[in-house]
C-alpha cells in the first residue's frame, strides 16, 4: 500500500546515503553541484547522475514490486536489448515513431508475460525462470541486429535518448513519469496491497481470495514494461542498438538498486520512491568513480566499500534504535516454512 | 498432589523481577516465578498476558531486559536455546516449531545425534527415535519428512523431543492446542512420570479443565505482570478465571436455543452432493441453511480439515456437486468461494492464515477488498474504522492497528483472522479449529459471536475438537471417522455423548499410529 | 520402501533427464557416445562441480554465494603472483590461497549474521570486491610455468576401457563424494539443512546459526579456492577476469539438480547431475557447431526451459499432484 | 575427389560489430573454399573456448581455429590437440606459450603495434604537445592493455604530450558516452582536452556524442583518434566528426583457410606469424572506405 516505508526515520539511511555519496563527489571535485544551460538543455554533473541512473531508476521500479511478490527479475538487461534492437531496426526500415514505440513496448510487454506464466502458472523459481529469458533473451535482440549495432538517424527516437523536455533530459522525465504512473497504480488501487501480501505469503493470500497468479503475471509484465523503456532511452542515448551490451549486468545493478532503497529480498514491504533513490545512490557513486580519476581498477573495490557502507547504516542490527519492525529478533526475519507439509501441496 | 521426591533446599528455577520490552510494549514487567522440583506448574494468563514471552526470555530466545533466573541455586542467563539445552532446560514453543523438511528423527536429535567414529550414526538414530516416540503409543516412519504428519503429530514429536532432552526442566507452551483427549491424556501420563521423577514442568495452557487435571500450582499473568501464585487444590475455578481476567466471567457458555425449529425447512444456502476428491475425502452430502451452525466432529485426521477446505476451494474436488442457491457452481479456488460470500479461517494460521508482515488493519481487510477486487480500493479511513471496530469487538490486543500481526501473541492472531471474515459479512463462515489457543475470556467471546451469527442469518461451518463447544452451539453434527462421513446428528441428538459414540462406533479407536501416505502429501490414518 | 523413492524423486527424475539428454546427443552425433566425450565432461565441468558443491551448501541454509566466480578468479590471479612474481612452490601457494578465499567466505558470513544483511548483497558487494582486488594484483594475463603445474596436468586415471580421469575430475569426485558425507552424516549438514527449512524454528531447536552461518559461507569460499586452483591447473595461468559469470552457472546447476532455492530441500549429488547436465548442452551445441552467437544463447534457453520442464513434468507424472515440491 | 576440409573455429562471441564482421567473414571465406566451418560461440568464457576445443578434437575435425579470449592459459588443450595431430591457427589474438608448436601459424594485427600508429598520427597532428583523455577497453582484457601499452610508448617519447585522464569505457558505446561526458565536466567544460583515443571505435562514437551534447565540436574541438575501422567511425570520419582510426581488418580468417590448404597440399608450414595490416585511416578517404565496408559488416 505504501509508497515509501512507513514512517521518515525509516527513509533516513537511504537519503542520508544519498547526500553523503554527493557531498563525497562535491569534495572530489568542487564543481559537482554547478549547472548550466547547454543548447536549451540543462548540463551539469548532477544532470548527468540523473540521467545516467534513469535507466537503472526505471529497472528498479520494475523490479521493485517483483521483488515484493518475493521473485526476482534477471531478464530486464535482455529485455533492454530486445526493445532497443527492435527500436533500433525498425527505424531503421523506416517505421514512424509511434509504431516503433508501440512494438518496442510490445516487445518489453511479451517478455514480461513469459517471465509471469513461468513462475505463476508453471511455478519455476523466479531466478531460474528468469534466467531463461536472460540467456536466451540477449540471443533474440542479436538476432534482431545480426550482432552489428545498428544505428539510426531519425531526430525523433534519438529525442527520447537526449532531448530535453522543459529543459530537463527526456531520460530523467520518462522516469519521473513511469514513477508516478506506478506510484498511481498500486497506491491509487490496492494492488500494493496485494502485491505486498503475495510477497509476504502466497498461500495465506491466496486463501484469502487475492488472484495470486493475476497478481504475479502483471507484476512481471510491469517490469518488462519498464525495461523496454529504458532500453529505448539507451538506446536513443547511442543512436544505435548495441544488442550485445545494451543493459549488460544492469539486473544485478537494477536489484541492488532496489535494496539499498531498503525493500527486502524476503519480499513484502516496498518503496518505489526509495528503489529510485537506490538507483541515484549508485550512480551518483558511478559518477563519482569517473570524476575522481581513480585508475580503473579501483573502481569495484571503491563501489563495493561505498556500498557496504551504504547497507551497513540500513542494518537492523545497527538501527535497532530505530522504530523498524525488522529490528525484533528473530520474528522480524522469518520466513514461513515452504515444506511440503500438511495442506501445503496446494497453493 | 504432591512430589514424590522429597523438595530440596532450593527451589529448581527461581525467577526474579524478569522484565522484557518489546518497541511499544512492556511484555514482561518485574515478573516472579517459582519452580520446585517434581512439580506441573500452569502458566496462565489471557492471550497477551505475556506467557511466551516469558518463555522465550527464560530460554535465551529474548535477551532480558532485567531481573534474575535460578536454576537450583545458579544464576544463569542463556544467551540462545543451544544453551539452554545443556543446562538441561526442553521447551516446547508455542506453534510446532520443528522443521518439516527433515525427518522424524532429526528433527529429534537435531544437534545431539548419536555419533560413531566421528559421523552420524543414522541406524542408532533410527532406533533411538522410534523408542522416545514408544511411550507416545506413535509408530510412524522415523525417515518420513515431518512435514508429511498432521500438526498434531508433530506436536507430539516436538513434546517428545523435549521431553527426550530435559533432565531437569521441561517447558510446554499450549501443547495440547492440537491434541485430541486421547493424546492429552497420553500427553499427561508422561508428565506425571517425569514428575515423580523430580523434574520439574512448566505448563501453559487455556484449558482449565487441564489445568485442574494434571497441575500442583498455577501462576497467573495479567498484561505482563505477575498476579499471583496459588496451589491449585486451594484456587477455585471462579477465582482463577477473576485472576486471569481481571475481573468475573460471566456465566459460563450454556447450552443456548437452538431457535425454531423450522430452520430445516428453510432451503440450503449451499448443498453439497456427493462432494469429494481421490486420496483425501470419500463423496460426501452436505447441505448448510442459513442460521445455522453445523459442526464437523472426528479424531484427528478423520478427513474434517479435508472436508472443509473443498467445500472452500482451497483443494479441487473432483466428484460431486455443489449448488449454492440452487444454482450449480464451480469451486475452481479460494477467489471463486469468496466471492460467493464464503469465508474461511484455516486451521494452520501462521502457513495459511495471516500475511506476517502486514499490519493488522491490513490483514483485516484484505479479503473484503480481493472481493471487491484491486481497481475498488477500500479508502484507508474506512479500513481503519473497520479494522478498529473489530479490534473493539473481539478485544484484540494489540498497541495499534499499524502493528504487524507476527508481533501479536498466538490467540490475538486468531481473533484478528476472525476479524477479516467477518468484515466481509459472510453468508457462509468455515472456521476450522476457531478457538484453538484462545483464553478463556475469548472463548466465550467467540462463542456468544456465533450465536450472534446465527441469529443474523449467517451459516456456520465449525470444525473443532473440543466437543462441549461444538454441543454448545451447533444444531447438527456431523461425525467424521477415516475420511468418511459416517453418522449426522440433528436438534435433541446433539450430545457430547452421541457423538463420542459416533466416533468410537465399529473400529475401536488406535492412538495416534499414522504413517504417511504414498504419492501425496496428505496421509492416511491406521 | 515408497517413502524413499518419493524423497529421491526429483533426484532419480533429474538423473534420467541426463542419461535422456546424453542417449539422444548420441543418437544425433556419432562420434558423441564415447569415453573421450565423458572424460572430457567431466575435467571441463570439474571447478564448475566443485563450486556448485559449496553453492549447494549455501543455497541449502537459506543463503545464496555471488562471489564464487570472482574467488576463482582471484585465486588464479593470486597463485599466479605468487609463484610466478614471488618465486613461491605452487604446494604453500595452495595454501595460502585456499586458507584466504575461506577466510574470505566466512567473513561474508560473519557480515551476514552479525548485520542480518541479505545474503544476496552482502555476497554481490564480495564479488565486486573479490574481482577488484584480482585487478589490483594484476590486470594482465600470467602465464604459471612451475614445472609441478605440468606435472598435475598429466596426471591422470587411465582406463583400460578408454575414459580418461584427469586430476580435476578426480578432485570434483572427490569433493562431491565428501560432500555427500558432510551433508547426511554429521551434525554440520543437518544443522544446514535446518536453517534452511526454517530459520527461527532452527533457533528455537538450539541449531548455532552464527557459527553454521560462517562456516557455510568459508566453505563455499574454499571450495571455490579449491575451484581456482582447479581453474589454474586448467588454463595454466591468472588472470582475473576468469570465470566471468561463474555463479549463474553453479546456481542454474544447483537449481537443476532439485535443490529449492528457498533453501532446506536438495541433494549434493543432484547438483553434480546438474553440473553434468550444463555440461551436455555445452557440448551438444559444439558439436552441433552451427549456431552463430546469438542461436547458442537462444539453444542454451531453450533447452534450459525443456529441462526444467521435463523435470515438473516428469516429476507431476510419477508422483500425482503431492509430489510437487512447494516453490515460495 | 577431395574430402571437404572440417575446419572447427572456438569465436569469443559476439561483444563487438566488429567480432561479428569477422565471424561473418570466415563463413563467407570458407563458402569460397568449400570448406565446412563449424563454429562454436564460447560466450567471451575461455572455459567455453577450451570446451569447444576438446570436444573439436573429440569430433575429429581437420583443424581447429582459436580468436582466445585470453594470451594465457592454452597449452594443456593444444597439447591434446597436437597429440591428435590437428593443426591449430591463432586468428587475431596471440597466445604466451612456452612452446610455440602447438600451434602452426597466428593470423594476427599486432595490438600494441595498434595504439602505437594511432599515438604517432596524434603526436604528428598536434605537434606533439596534447592533453589527451583515453577511453580504455575493458580492464583486463589484452586489446585494452596492449593498445593502451603501444600509446603510452608514443606517449612518454614526447614531453609535451600528456593522458589527463583514463578510464574504461568497457569498449561499449554507452560507457564510451558516459565516461566522456564525465571527462569533459572534469576537464572545465572540455576545455583542457585537446584529443580523446579511444581504444576501439564504439567508444569512439559515444564519446562525439558526448561531445557534441556539451557544446563542443568533435573532430575541431577535441581531436578523435580510435582503433578498429568499423563503418560508423569512417561515417563520422567523412563528416568531419572523427580524425584517425587504425583498421585491424575482420577479414582473419581468410588467410588462415590459405596456409591450411597449403599445408595439407604440400605439408609446407607457413611461417609463424601472419601480420595482418594495421593501417591508419584518416577522413580524405572516409567516405570510399565507408561504402567500401559498409556491406561487409
Ligand atoms: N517479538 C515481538 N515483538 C514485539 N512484540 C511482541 C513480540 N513477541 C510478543 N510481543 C508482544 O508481547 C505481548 C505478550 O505476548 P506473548 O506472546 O508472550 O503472549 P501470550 O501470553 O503467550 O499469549 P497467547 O496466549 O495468545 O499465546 C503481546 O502484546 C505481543 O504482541
Ligand atoms: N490438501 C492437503 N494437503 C496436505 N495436507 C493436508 C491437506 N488437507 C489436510 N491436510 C493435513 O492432513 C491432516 C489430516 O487432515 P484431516 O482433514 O484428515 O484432519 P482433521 O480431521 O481436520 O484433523 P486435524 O485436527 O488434524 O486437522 C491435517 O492435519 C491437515 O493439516
Ligand atoms: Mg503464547
Ligand atoms: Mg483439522
Amino acid at each position: 500500500m505504501t509508497l515509501s516505508a512507513p514512517g521518515p526515520s525509516r527513509n533516513l539511511p537511504q537519503y542520508g546515503a544519498l547526500i553523503a555519496v554527493l557531498l563525497a563527489n562535491w569534495l572530489l571535485f568542487p564543481d559537482f553541484f554547478a549547472i548550466r544551460l547547454q543548447d536549451g538543455r540543462l548540463f551539469g554533473s548532477l544532470i548527468d547522475v540523473l540521467n545516467r541512473g534513469a535507466p537503472v531508476a526505471l529497472l528498479a521500479i520494475g523490479m521493485t514490486m517483483v521483488i515484493a511478490t518475493r521473485g526476482v527479475d534477471l531478464s530486464v538487461g535482455a529485455v533492454m536489448a530486445i526493445s532497443g534492437a527492435i527500436a533500433a531496426t525498425m527505424t531503421g526500415a523506416g517505421w514512424s515513431l509511434p509504431a516503433v514505440l508501440a512494438a518496442s513496448l510490445a516487445a518489453g510487454l511479451l517478455c514480461g508475460l513469459w517471465n509471469g506464466l513461468l513462475v505463476a502458472v508453471l511455478r519455476i523459481q523466479p531466478i531460474i525462470a528468469t534466467l531463461i529469458l536472460m540467456v536466451a533473451g540477449r540471443g533474440i535482440a542479436q538476432l534482431v541486429t545480426e550482432g552489428q549495432i545498428v544505428t539510426f538517424t531519425s531526430p525523433a527516437l534519438a529525442f527520447i535518448g537526449s532531448g530535453s523536455f522543459l529543459t530537463v533530459p527526456m531520460p530523467v522525465v520518462l522516469t519521473i513519469v513511469a514513477l508516478a504512473v506506478t506510484a498511481l497504480l498500486v497506491r491509487a488501487t490496492a494492488l500494493g496491497l496485494m502485491i505486498e501480501a503475495v510477497g509476504v505469503n502466497r498461500l495465506s493470500s491466496a486463501g484469502a481470495g487475492v488472484n495470486t497468479p493475476v497478481v504475479l503475471v502483471a507484476v512481471y509484465v510491469w517490469c518488462g514494461l519498464c525495461a523496454a523503456v529504458a532500453g529505448l532511452i539507451v538506446t536513443a542515448d547511442i543512436r544505435g542498438a548495441d544488442a550485445n551490451n545494451a543493459g549488460l549486468w544492469l539486473e544485478l545493478d537494477a536489484i541492488l538498486a532496489v535494496v539499498v532503497g531498503g525493500t527486502s529480498l524476503l519480499g513484502g514491504r516496498f518503496g518505489l520512491v526509495l528503489s529510485v533513490v537506490g538507483a541515484l545512490i549508485i550512480q551518483a557513486m558511478n559518477t563519482g568513480i569517473l570524476l575522481s580519476g581513480f585508475k580503473p581498477e579501483f573502481n569495484l573495490i571503491v563501489k563495493a566499500g561505498v556500498l557496504l557502507v551504504v547497507l551497513l547504516l540500513q542494518s537492523p542490527t545497527l538501527t535497532l534504535f530505530l522504530p523498524r519492525p525488522k529490528g525484533a529478533r528473530p520474528i522480524g526475519t522469518v520466513k514461513p516454512p515452504v515444506a511440503p507439509t500438511s495442506g501445503g501441496a496446494k497453493p | 498432589m504432591t512430589a514424590s521426591t522429597a523438595p530440596p533446599s532450593a527451589p529448581l528455577l527461581a525467577i526474579r523481577g524478569l522484565s522484557k520490552a518489546f518497541l511499544g510494549v512492556q511484555a514482561l514487567d518485574g515478573v516472579d516465578f517459582t519452580l520446585r522440583h517434581g512439580e506441573i506448574h500452569a502458566l496462565l494468563g489471557e492471550n497477551g498476558a505475556g506467557k511466551s514471552t516469558l518463555i522465550k526470555t527464560l530460554t535465551g530466545v529474548y535477551q532480558r531486559d532485567g531481573g534474575t533466573v535460578a536454576l537450583e541455586g545458579r544464576e544463569i542467563a542463556p544467551r540462545g536455546v543451544e544453551e539452554a539445552q545443556r543446562l538441561h532446560i526442553g521447551t516446547v514453543y508455542q506453534e510446532v516449531n520443528l522443521l518439516p523438511n527433515l525427518s522424524v528423527a532429526e528433527n529429534l536429535f537435531l544437534g545431539r545425534q548419536p555419533m560413531r567414529w566421528g559421523l552420524v550414526d543414522r541406524g542408532a538414530m533410527r532406533r533411538r527415535a522410534r523408542a522416545v516416540l514408544q511411550p507416545y503409543g506413535l509408530s510412524i516412519d522415523v525417515t518420513a519428512p515431518l512435514g508429511r504428519f498432521s500438526v498434531a503429530t508433530q506436536q507430539i514429536i516436538a513434546i517428545a523431543r523435549a521431553v527426550d532432552m530435559s533432565a531437569k526442566v521441561l517447558i510446554l507452551d499450549e501443547p495440547t492446542a492440537s491434541l485430541d483427549a486421547q493424546e492429552v491424556a497420553v500427553l499427561f501420563k508422561v508428565m506425571r512420570t517425569l514428575r515423580s521423577r523430580g523434574i520439574g514442568i512448566v505448563f501453559v495452557t487455556h484449558f482449565l479443565d487441564q489445568v485442574y487435571e494434571v497441575c500442583d500450582s498455577i501462576t497467573v499473568l495479567r498484561n505482563g505482570r505477575l498476579v499471583g501464585e496459588r496451589r491449585t487444590a486451594e484456587l477455585p475455578r471462579l477465582d482463577l478465571v477473576a485472576m486471569m481476567l481481571g475481573r468475573e466471567l460471566e456465566a459460563a457458555a450454556h447450552r443456548i436455543d437452538l431457535g425454531p425449529a423450522e430452520v430445516d425447512s428453510r432451503p440450503p444456502l449451499a448443498s453439497f452432493k456427493g462432494f469429494g476428491k481421490a486420496r483425501s475425502v470419500e463423496p460426501f452430502d452436505l447441505d448448510i441453511r442459513p442460521g445455522e451452525v453445523v459442526a464437523l466432529a472426528g479424531l484427528l485426521g478423520s478427513g474434517r480439515t479435508e472436508t472443509v477446505r473443498l467445500v472452500f476451494g482451497m483443494d479441487r474436488a473432483d466428484r460431486g456437486e455443489a449448488t449454492v442457491d440452487g444454482r450449480t457452481i464451480r469451486l475452481k479456488g479460494p477467489r471463486d468461494a469468496v466471492r460467493l460470500g464464503f469465508g474461511f479461517c484455516p486451521e494452520d494460521r501462521k502457513k495459511e492464515g495471516i500475511v506476517g508482515e502486514l499490519s493488522v488493519r491490513e490483514n483485516i481487510i484484505l479479503a473484503l477488498q480481493a472481493r471487491q477486487g484491486w481497481l475498488k480500493p477500500i479508502p484507508r479511513r474506512r479500513q481503519e474504522e473497520i479494522a478498529d471496530r473489530f479490534i473493539r469487538l473481539l478485544d484484540i490486543r494489540t498497541p495499534d492497528a499499524e502493528r504487524p500481526i507476527q508481533l501479536l501473541s498466538g490467540g490475538n492472531q486468531q481473533k484478528a483472522l476472525l476479524a477479516r471474515w467477518l468484515a466481509t459479512e459472510p453468508r457462509l463462515l468455515i472456521l476450522d479449529e476457531p478457538t484453538r489457543g484462545i483464553d478463556v475470556g475469548a472463548h466465550a467471546e467467540i462463542i456468544r459471536l456465533i450465536e450472534r451469527l446465527c441469529a443474523d442469518g449467517m451459516a456456520l461451518l465449525v470444525v473443532s475438537s473440543e466437543l462441549e463447544e461444538i454441543v454448545a452451539y451447533s444444531r447438527r453434527v456431523v461425525v467424521l471417522r477415516d475420511r468418511r462421513h459416517v453418522a449426522e446428528l440433528r436438534g435433541g441428538e446433539v450430545s457430547v455423548e452421541r457423538i463420542v459414540a459416533a466416533i468410537a462406533s465399529e473400529t475401536p479407536h488406535a492412538i495416534a499410529s499414522e504413517t504417511p501416505a504414498t504419492g501425496s502429501g496428505a496421509e492416511v490414518r491406521q | 520402501m515408497t517413502g524413499a523413492l518419493q524423497r529421491f524423486l526429483p533426484l532419480i527424475v533429474t538423473t534420467a533427464v541426463l542419461v535422456v539428454g546424453f542417449l539422444l546427443c548420441a543418437a544425433q552425433f556419432p562420434n558423441f557416445a564415447s569415453w573421450r566425450v565423458v572424460g572430457n565432461l567431466l575435467t571441463d565441468n570439474a571447478f564448475l562441480g566443485i563450486t556448485a558443491v559449496g553453492m549447494t551448501f549455501v543455497i541449502l541454509s537459506g543463503g545464496i554465494d555471488l562471489s564464487v566466480g570472482a574467488v576463482i578468479g582471484f585465486t588464479t590471479v593470486l597463485l599466479a603472483v605468487l609463484i610466478e612474481q614471488g618465486g613461491w612452490h605452487p604446494v604453500p601457494a595452495f595454501a595460502v590461497a585456499l586458507i584466504a578465499a575461506g577466510g574470505f567466505g566466512a567473513a561474508m558470513g560473519g557480515v551476514i549474521h552479525v548485520f542480518q544483511m541479505p545474503p544476496f548483497i552482502v555476497t554481490l558487494a564480495g564479488m565486486f570486491i573479490a574481482r577488484g582486488l584480482g585487478f589490483v594484483l594484476t590486470t594482465d594475463s600470467v602465464p604459471i610455468n612451475h614445472p609441478l603445474y605440468g606435472e598435475l596436468n598429466d596426471m591422470a586415471l587411465r582406463f583400460d576401457f578408454g575414459l580418461k580421469l584427469s586430476l580435476p575430475a578426480l578432485l570434483m569426485l572427490g569433493v562431491v563424494l565428501a560432500a555427500v558425507v558432510l551433508a547426511h552424516w554429521t551434525r554440520f549438514g543437518a544443522n544446514l539443512y535446518a536453517l534452511g527449512g526454517n530459520r527461527q524454528s532452527a533457533e528455537l531447536m538450539g541449531v548455532p546459526v552464527a557459527r553454521t552461518t560462517v562456516a557455510v559461507y568459508g566453505l563455499s569460499g574454499l571450495l571455490a579456492g579449491l575451484a581456482g586452483i582447479v581453474f589454474s591447473l586448467y588454463t595454466g595461468a591468472g588472470y582475473s577476469l576468469a570465470a566471468t559469470g561463474v555463479e549463474l552457472d553453479t546456481i542454474t546447476a544447483v537449481v537443476i539438480g532439485g535443490t529449492q532455492l528457498t533453501g532446506g530441500y536438495g541433494y549434493v549429488v543432484g547438483t553434480f547431475v546438474g553440473v553434468l547436465i550444463q555440461g551436455l548442452i555445452q557440448t551438444y551445441i559444439t558439436f552441433d557447431g552451427t549456431l552463430s552467437s546469438w542461436w547458442t544463447k537462444i539453444a542454451i534457453g531453450v533447452l534450459l526451459f525443456v529441462f526444467i520442464l521435463l523435470q515438473k513434468g516428469l516429476l507431476v507424472v510419477w508422483a500425482g499432484r503431492g509430489g510437487e515440491p512447494a516453490e515460495a | 575427389a577431395d574430402k571437404k576440409l572440417v575446419v572447427g573455429f572456438s569465436q569469443i562471441g559476439s561483444e563487438s560489430g566488429w567480432r561479428a564482421a569477422e565471424t561473418k567473414t570466415a563463413k563467407a571465406e570458407a563458402d569460397k573454399r568449400g570448406i565446412d566451418l563449424k563454429i562454436s560461440d564460447a560466450q567471451q568464457k575461455q572455459e567455453n573456448q577450451i570446451k569447444a576445443v576438446r570436444s573439436f578434437v573429440a569430433q575429429g575435425v581437420d583443424a581447429i581455429f582459436i580468436a582466445p579470449v585470453v594470451a594465457t592459459g592454452w597449452d594443456s588443450v593444444l597439447k591434446e590437440a597436437k597429440e591428435a595431430k590437428i593443426p591449430v591457427v591463432l586468428l587475431d589474438r596471440q597466445i604466451e606459450t612456452k612452446d610455440p608448436s602447438l600451434y602452426m601459424t597466428a593470423v594476427t594485427s599486432d595490438t600494441v603495434h595498434e595504439g602505437r600508429v594511432a599515438g604517432e598520427w596524434l603526436a604528428k597532428q598536434t605537434g606533439g604537445k596534447c592533453a589527451v583523455v583515453e577511453l580504455q577497453g575493458t580492464v583486463g582484457s589484452s586489446p585494452a592493455i596492449n593498445r593502451k601499452k603501444g600509446f603510452d610508448e608514443i606517449v612518454a617519447k614526447n614531453p609535451g604530450m600528456k593522458i589527463i585522464r583514463t578510464q574504461s569505457g568497457d569498449f561499449t558505446r554507452a560507457k564510451g558516452k558516459e565516461v566522456m561526458e564525465s571527462f569533459i565536466k572534469a576537464e572545465n567544460g572540455g576545455k583542457g582536452i585537446c584529443a580523446v583515443y579511444a581504444h576501439n571505435d564504439d567508444m569512439a562514437v559515444g564519446a562525439i556524442q558526448a561531445i557534441k551534447e556539451a557544446g563542443l565540436k568533435p573532430g575541431k574541438d577535441i581531436l578523435v583518434v580510435s582503433i578498429d575501422g568499423v563503418p560508423d567511425i569512417f561515417k563520422a570520419m567523412s563528416e568531419g566528426e572523427a580524425n584517425a582510426t587504425v583498421e585491424l581488418t575482420p577479414n582473419m580468417a581468410g588467410p588462415a583457410y590459405d596456409a591450411l590448404i597449403a599445408f595439407k597440399k604440400d605439408g609446407k608450414a607457413p611461417p609463424k606469424w601472419i601480420q595482418t595490416e594495421s593501417a591508419l585511416f584518416t577522413p580524405d578517404t572516409a567516405k570510399a572506405e565507408y561504402e567500401r565496408r559498409k556491406d561487409a559488416y
